[in-house]
């Protein structure tokens, strides 16, 4: 082993050259060893990925269901419009007492009687109250329909939903948790009778944010967070390929533009909270634009994605062989057309990893949205930019401070949304990058 | 501006949220406001920046504007600010459902979580590193609290209510008088929680503490009344001074430990944004603030029924600060 | 006409322009297009900004100014009794107007007849229009708010007939400047270096701002509290500082300094070698196929929101950490108490570390990959395994981009939140010990600012303080990296 | 070694060269990269309608000088010129003066080989394309098959046009670069040791070639081979650490030289 | 001219060959780059302390044969070698073998110049240093120093050893890259037109210490200047569209050559 370790001497001279003990073991120890540790650093990054990813989806999967309950109901008109007034007063059907609708055919199929208080009051709290909205809505898109008995789908309530899904620990003691025994009871008649069953929650996709868990959904914030992500691609990456473009290509060399490119590494480091408090100087408060609005979360999102954009960018056009700049020139192409014709198409893998990762952080990014007004409870789709709206993280925080339980399923089924979406767009980077990636 | 825009306390936020929602569905020709959180201060901040439709229109709190902030409303232009108490929310104790019962008396709390404690006469560094040693009535395990953050409006009402009265209990504040001779400063020296890690403040919402109590079991935390009830499978409250917390107990001031929640409105904005009368006016009515209404229901104990018809008339009368 | 309209057919004229001046251009050169100074797009895209530009920078200078013209004239047609108030009431009234201006156009003449008659009916019937109205409106506004419909009309037709116009005529003058010897090329270039340089201005706007946004407060801040207690104070305690007089050192930043650095210390020593292992990995070992892999799933990480780090943290790694070192603790020692706090250094360093990873490798394995390939062999070609090229070729080579992403991946660790209010607490405290909470400067600013603290107290307003000095303390560390950087820096190829 | 002694036989029947006009005239050029001082002084002209060599030992100079004549200079950080350069009577360091301009009229071939990460086509088609020299895509095709032609590129690449110009070997990237500055047909060719990466075949092909081109064009080769610059120049200039040694008809430099310093440079005598 | 005359002359009075030990053999060696074959079972010896050069016309697979023999073909993505290459009468592809120790005996110049951005001296002091040749930094500096010498470069760089040697001229690099591999004094140095960048000068210092080397290396180097070729080796072996066409001692390759082809492209005729 001695010998192994001890460079032989001799061989300096052009002597013969003897064969030497060039310490090749040791030499391919140390080469297996570095492997070993690449590897292991891979593995380490990827199992916790996907710890993080099991701690989640384990969490989270059963937010794509919800328990939904089907059941003909008669739109009595007793209950709805017991004083035949709404030819006149068209308020009458927008605050008529729906939720009774619904009672009363549950009480039926559960053999409650009509007069058992107690008992009522616990059927009612199985069914969500946003019931009131998918009955009125009917009655309202046709009036005709009271008087008739129609088979309607409505949400379970959320404690049923949760107690339906296995979530409710059933040894506690039955004050201090949010079902009853009895409409535990309900509960699994209902489901042996094919009324209650769990259902695709598209409710999670298409509804706005909900104080009541059962009704919550994405809604908005995937609008809110498309806006966002729109706002940010459009203008971060000409912008940011364009200033680098210009620093890297053209300005001189002197003190100013170091000093900007030490300014740009510093944005880059610059706590995100602090985005917000521009944004909320310059465009809410300076250029009046509104509150809440993804517009000015967008603009501001992008000033903080900026920064990284133009580093990363910088560094793949830095990366371009100069000789492929100086054949360019040679062959009497501007400078400009050498640059959009050879150099940023060679430099496009490094310009996306860029953006990917400015993207990604901006689409994870709650803090500058809390000054400007996007951490809100918003119940309206936004229609345009300029209408208030929330984005996926800010809904993934409001929904992990809830208090009611059935947010944390809700929570984690956020998280894989926004992971979802992590995912595609890291995917199309990847195809696009794939295209161009080379070694010199 | 076709929304009206809220925004303040975490605290009154469900509950904001909760009348929003329920006022988008009922009043179908305006849209649902929009309610932010970020804190009372952060949302008074804005709610006084200025009058204009680009300024917010109502602010949550969970504690009383401050004067030093009403008279900077009243420098930005925001001279008519309107004050609407929405109810009381009490703060309770509680650790992880596994844990038997617990009583506690201020005095118990004070001599563990504050700094500095009286032994033997002599006001010392905190020495107490189990519950058992404060009280011998209470666990045999490590002392681990997670209270509110200084940044918290529940810290607040934790101090005074909690801590300044155990010290007074234990007759702790003779001793600090006679040690500090600033009356100001003494107070200060009653309430001071101690630093070595034991007393753990959390700047989080209630669901962080109940995070932190579901890893550490014998942990107790400061949690708002709601939040209790939503999860209080997972958590036993303890009582405080023998009266378990409960909406009745707390709206009939047997429990010591509660808190006015409120919020402030704009009243140039009245009647210029729309909606913004009728959000007030259905607030305050008993559909939504009284015993019955969903708010109760989520656990904000409401007011009295004369300090509700008071609250209703004030908002009636357009009766400002 | 709507404004996007009116763009739509200023990029109608610009479009025949680039066509015409494309065609003369060619025409000119009488088949010989090397009689050209430029290639005839390059004529083509001369004229379309010629025409463009100009009627672009107005439509932009007109939509700023002509807002304000319209809105003072209108408010000047306020009756007195209005003018009267306070000019945040008249901006309210204002906005009154301008939503009755929108819905105006929507009305029949009976409807606006009824409602001059009794203005009481105002809010309803715009109701029934969609349009929600304040109670109090008033009917002097529905005069107004004729009157502004009147002058928007009026100002956006001005608009229109000067754009256009300009528009044409600068395809024109664009179309008679077309010579064999213009250097449209040259010309063109140079807007498109003008619009480079702009978008690289926006960074350093973006600095001013920042700076602006956050001076006056922090001034407001060191007015009330000394800068020397807040620079070198011990004590982060503000919650008494604001009531006492006396109450020196309440608002110290060194425990808070000494917790942001210590935390991303330790999560730059978790990132940094795993990540920069990973890239070499990836970059020099792999196989096409686990790097497709690999690659992309380790770029997750980066993409995973922070908050749910922080949650991770909170519910997962604490927990394990502080059980695992009761358990080695028992049986070292027998005595089975943890001496790891769930809240700690080390979990939120580990925990962003994690989330680091990521910014280490992907732009570590674009930079390596980028090293020649000439340099490889070289050192192969001298026998050198393929882990010594690494180490004494390559790295040195990338060294520079590579110190580089570290400055990046660092800069986020000093401006990192989520994860360290929920990982490693919000105590901020002066001690050494890895496995005890502390906390960070970008903890305190959002609890400062967010908090139910009194907007005008120094509490909340040491925010800014600290968010200024955070940024000269980056500062003055990306000064050093860019020293550092150009000393090493090398050209190769 | 019959290709060598035929050329300079060729080159020996040149007719002596004073009379000819002046393409571009270089007075009193320096250039100092950052402190150091890389020439010094160099006055040299460059004849029309002729080809000129520079030689000289390794890092005497050649390159950077040649680099003057296109302000290919102008590219690298710190380098500074004084002195002027005419092209036609123009000064083209003239701020008036269009360097793209002037890259079209004066090409360049460089040292070590450098086709772009495209395909063959697109390598050799790029120039014209950038000039607009072809009006459709038949011409460029045209112009792509002769320059590659002229390169004696055309039989190897042909059937695969559309691979990349990165895949070729040395020798074959460096005649796919000159391929591609003839494409411009510039005024002017500057090569930078065109040959060093050819074996004689392609050698003599891109001499043939420059034989053939220097009656519509001139040319500035820099070349290590001095037989290569005795072959194919008519004019030859000598540097020697940054300084113009002698500036000569080409067969009278090799064979009658007025410079002690580059008859012992051919003979081979220091180095 | 003289020079290469000499030279010449002195390569026509080297010693038939036959009778050297072989160091390598190849045997029907085919090399491919995915679909593409660009060696057809070529079958070449190489003899021990000789120098045996590789001609043929650009493209031929001289490069590419040269990388088989220490490989560096291993390192091209979908390059394939079948055959067998013996050292020593080892078989190099054997599994068994070590490549790290392979190129360490058999060493390496590129056709590109291909310093690493380090100072000239790390330059050379790298592959004693991974070798563990020198046991001090004294001898590290002999090493070095010697090293330079013998590539001529001593003179031009003793005074900045620690700039960068990517800041040298061309041909400066290339001697420096020479340089490095020799510091490794490997038993076999692959060279790949080694004097492509250099003037005359330096590649007659080049060629000189090749000869000089050539007692104790065995050389095989890779040339387009048959000139070169004739001045240098004891063998010369002539390549055709990746076929082996000539093997032959080089004073009859270059007299006499055994196949046609071989006597064409000589005689220029054909590429
Ligand atoms: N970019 C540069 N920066 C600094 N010095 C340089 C640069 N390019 C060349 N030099 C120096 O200028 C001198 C002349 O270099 P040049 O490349 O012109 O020589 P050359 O005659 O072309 O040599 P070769 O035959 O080796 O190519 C050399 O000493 C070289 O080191
Ligand atoms: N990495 C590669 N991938 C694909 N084909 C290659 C590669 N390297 C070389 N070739 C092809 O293999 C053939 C032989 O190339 P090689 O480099 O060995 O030629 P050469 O004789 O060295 O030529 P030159 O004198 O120009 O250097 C050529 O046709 C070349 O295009
Ligand atoms: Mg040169
Ligand atoms: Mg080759
Ligand atoms: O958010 P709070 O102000 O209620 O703590």
């Amino acid at each position: 082993m001695n010998e192994m370790i001890k460079p032989a001497s001799g061989g300096l001279v052009p002597t013969a050259p003897t064969r030497r003990d060039i310490g090749i073991r040791r030499r391919y120890a140390a080469e297996r060893r570095f492997r070993f540790y690449g590897l292991a650093a891979i593995a380490f990054g990827l199992a916790f990925l996907f710890i993080l990813l099991w701690s989640v989806v384990s969490k989270g999967y059963t937010a794509f269901q919800q328990t939904e309950i089907t059941l003909p109901i008669e739109f009595s008109e007793k209950v709805i419009d017991p004083g035949n007034k709404r030819a006149t007063d068209p308020n009458v059907l927008v605050t008529a007492n729906y939720p009774l609708l619904m009672r009363n055919a549950l009480a039926e199929k559960l053999g409650v009687s009509a007069t058992d208080r107690p008992a009522l009051k616990q059927i009612s709290a199985m069914v969500s109250d946003s019931a009131r909205v998918t009955l009125r809505d009917m009655v309202a898109a046709d009036p005709s329909i009271i008087g008739k008995t129609v088979p309607v789908t409505v949400l379970a309530s959320a404690n049923v939903d949760s107690a339906f899904k296995g979530q409710i620990d059933l040894s506690v003691a039955e004050t201090n948790r949010k079902v009853s025994d009895q409409q535990i009871g309900w509960m699994n008649q209902l489901a042996e009778q094919g009324v209650l069953a769990k259902g695709f929650n598209t409710g999670l996709f298409v509804n706005g944010n909900s104080s009541r868990p059962e009704a919550a959904g994405l809604g908005v914030a995937l609008v809110g967070s498309l806006y966002l992500m729109g706002i940010v691609l459009v203008l971060s990456l000409p912008i940011g390929v364009a200033a680098s473009i210009y620093l890297e290509e053209f300005a001189p060399k002197n003190r100013l533009t170091d000093l900007i490119e030490v300014n740009i590494n510093n944005l880059a480091a610059v706590p995100s909270i602090v985005y917000g408090l521009l944004g909320l100087a310059v465009f809410i408060n300076f250029a009046a634009l509104p509150r809440s609005a993804p517009l000015v979360g967008g603009l501001v999102l992008t000033l903080m994605t900026l920064p990284t954009i133009i580093i990363a960018t910088r560094a793949a056009l830095r990366a371009v062989p100069p000789s492929i700049r100086a054949a360019a020139l040679g062959l009497g192409a501007s400078q400009m057309q050498t640059i959009f014709h050879h150099v940023l198409p060679l430099a496009m893998p490094g310009i996306l990893t860029g953006t990917i990762i400015g993207l990604a952080h901006a689409l994870g990014e709650t803090a500058p949205l809390l000054l400007i007004g996007m951490v809100a409870f918003v119940a309206n789709v936004p229609a345009t930019p300029l209408e208030p709206s929330t984005a996926l993280p800010v809904q993934i925080y409001m929904w992990a401070n809830e208090a009611e339980r059935a947010f944390s399923e809700r929570t984690s089924g956020a998280i894989m949304v926004l992971l979802a979406f992590l995912i595609i767009m890291n995917l199309g980077a990847i195809m696009l990058r794939r295209r161009f990636e080379r070694r010199w | 501006r076709d929304q009206i825009q809220v925004a303040g306390s975490s605290t009154v936020l469900p509950y904001a949220k909760i009348v929003a929602e329920t006022f988008g569905e009922t009043f179908s020709n305006f849209k649902t406001p929009v309610v932010e959180s970020g804190g009372s201060g952060a949302g008074l901040k804005e709610f006084c920046k200025g009058v204009g439709e680009a300024t917010i229109d109502i602010a949550n709190s969970s504690r009383k504007i401050k004067d030093s902030e009403l008279d900077a409303c009243k420098a930005a232009g925001v001279t008519d600010v309107q004050e609407v108490k929405i109810g009381y929310d009490g703060i309770v104790f509680a650790t992880d459902a596994s844990n038997p019962d617990i009583a506690f008396a201020p005095v118990d709390l004070y001599k563990a979580l504050a700094a500095e404690v009286v032994v033997d006469g002599k006001l010392v560094a905190n020495p107490y590193k189990k519950w058992s040693e404060v009280n011998p009535a209470l666990p045999d395990a490590e002392i681990a609290a997670y209270i509110p953050g200084e940044k918290h409006g529940t810290r607040e009402v934790f101090e005074e209510k909690v801590l300044a009265v155990g010290c007074k209990d234990a007759g702790a504040v003779d001793v600090i008088k006679a040690a500090v001779a600033d009356e100001k400063e003494a107070a200060k020296k009653c309430i001071a929680v101690r630093k070595d890690g034991l007393a753990v403040d959390i700047d989080g919402d209630y669901s962080e503490t109940l995070a932190r109590i579901a890893a550490n079991k014998t942990g107790v935390g400061v949690f708002g009344l709601s939040f209790y009830e939503n999860n209080a499978d997972k958590l036993k409250v303890a009582t405080v001074s023998g009266v378990k917390p409960s909406v009745e107990t707390i709206a009939s001031g047997e429990y010591p430990v509660s808190r006015p929640l409120f919020f402030y409105v704009k009243k140039a904005h009245v009647g210029v944004v729309p909606g913004l009368k009728e959000y007030v006016e259905f607030f305050v009515s008993d559909q939504m603030i009284g015993p019955d209404g969903p708010l109760a229901e989520y656990g904000l104990v409401a007011a009295p029924d004369a300090e509700r018809e008071e609250i209703r008339t004030a908002v009636e009368a357009g009766k400002t600060m | 006409m709507s404004t996007k309209l009116l763009l739509a057919i200023l990029l109608a004229i610009t479009a025949v322009a680039f066509a015409l001046g494309r065609m003369r251009a060619l025409s000119l050169s009488g088949g010989k297009l090397s009689t050209l100074h430029s290639r005839p797009n390059y004529y083509g895209a001369y004229v379309a900004l010629v025409s463009f530009l100009p009627p672009l920078l107005l439509v932009a200078v007109w939509l700023t100014v002509s807002p304000f013209n319209v809105n003072s004239a209108v408010r000047d047609s306020f009756p007195d009794s209005v003018k009267a108030q306070s000019s945040a009431q008249q901006s309210l009234a204002f906005g009154m107007v301008s939503t009755l201006a929108q819905g105006l156009p929507m009305l029949s003449e009976d409807e606006l007849a009824s409602i001059k008659q009794d203005p009481a009916r105002l809010q309803p019937v715009f109701a029934g229009k969609g349009l929600a109205i304040a109670a109090e409106a008033q009917p002097y506004m529905l005069d107004s708010a004729a009157t502004l419909n009147a002058m928007r009309q009026r100002s956006q037709l001005a608009l229109v007939t000067v754009a256009i116009a300009l528009a044409i005529a600068g395809a024109f003058v664009g179309l008679r400047t077309v010579a064999p010897q213009l250097r449209a090329r040259n010309k063109v270039e140079r807007v498109i270096l003008g619009s480079l340089v702009v978008a690289s201005s926006i960074a350093i706007l973006t600095t001013v701002g920042i700076v602006a946004s956050m001076l006056s407060e922090s001034l407001r801040f060191f007015s009330v509290v000394p800068a020397s207690e807040f620079f070198f104070g011990t004590v982060w305690d503000p919650r008494f500082a604001g009531a006492g007089a006396s109450s020196a050192g309440q608002f110290g930043l060194i425990p808070l300094l000494a917790g942001t650095l210590y935390i991303g210390l330790v999560a730059m020593l978790v990132a940094v070698p795993v990540g920069l292992f990973a890239a070499i990995h990836m970059a020099e070992y792999a196989t096409p196929r686990m790097r497709a892999i690999a690659k992309p799933l380790l770029e997750v990480l980066a993409g995973i929101p922070t908050i749910v780090y922080g949650f991770f943290a909170l519910v997962t790694v604490g927990p394990f950490l502080r059980d695992i070192s009761a358990s080695l603790n028992g049986l070292a020692t027998g005595n089975y108490t943890s001496f790891i706090q769930a809240q700690s250094v080390l979990t939120a360093g580990i925990v962003m570390g994690i989330m680091l990873i990521p910014y280490v490798s992907s732009l570590s394995d674009d930079i390596i990959t980028a090293v020649p390939r000439a340099l490889r062999d070289g050192s192969l070609g001298l026998g050198a395994t393929r882990s010594e090229t690494i180490k004494r070729v390559i790295l040195p080579a990338a060294l520079p981009g590579i110190v580089g992403a570290l400055l990046m991946t660092a800069s986020r660790a000093i401006g990192e939140t989520m994860i360290v209010v929920l990982a490693a607490g919000v105590a901020a405290r002066m001690q050494l010990n890895p496995f005890e909470p502390m906390t960070t400067v970008t903890v305190k600013i959002v609890n400062q600012l967010t908090g139910d603290l009194e907007f005008t107290s120094p509490q909340t307003l040491v925010a800014f303080a600290l968010g200024i000095t955070l940024f000269c303390i980056t500062l003055a560390l990306n000064i050093y990296a860019l020293y550092i950087v150009r000393k090493y820096r090398e050209q190769y190829e | 070694m019959n290709i060598m002694t035929e050329a300079a036989a060729e080159a020996a029947l040149e007719k002596k060269m004073n009379t000819v006009p002046l393409k571009m005239v270089g007075k009193d050029v320096s250039v100092y990269y950052g402190e150091k001082r890389a020439l010094f002084d160099v006055n040299l002209d460059v004849r029309e309608n002729t080809v000129t060599a520079l030689i000289g030992p390794s890092g005497c100079g050649k390159s950077t000088f040649l680099r003057t004549l296109n302000r290919m200079n102008d590219t690298i950080g710190g380098c500074r010129i004084t002195g002027t350069i005419t092209l036609d009577g123009e000064d083209i360091y003239d701020p008036s003066i269009d360097v793209v301009e002037l890259r079209a009229r004066v090409g360049m071939v460089f040292q070590k080989p450098n086709p772009f990460p495209k395909s063959i086509y697109e390598n050799v088609a790029y120039g014209p394309r950038i000039h607009g020299l072809a009006r459709n895509k038949a011409d460029l095709d045209v112009l792509v098959e002769q320059s590659l032609q002229r390169a004696g590129l055309w039989n190897e690449v042909k059937d695969r046009l559309h691979e990349s110009g990165t895949g070729l070997s040395g020798g074959q990237q460096q005649r796919l670069c000159i391929a591609r500055a003839v494409a411009v047909s510039p005024e002017v060719i500057l090569m930078d040791e065109p040959c060093s990466a050819l074996d004689p075949i392609a050698t003599a092909k891109v001499e043939e070639l420059i034989y053939e081109l220097r009656s519509n064009f001139t040319i500035v080769i820099v070349t290590h081979s001095m037989q290569q610059a005795a072959r194919v120049s008519q004019r030859t200039a000598m540097f020697h650490l940054g300084n113009l040694v002698e500036e000569n008809d080409t067969d009278k430099m090799f064979t009658n030289p007025d410079d002690q310093r580059t008859q012992d440079y051919i003979m081979g005598r220091f180095g």
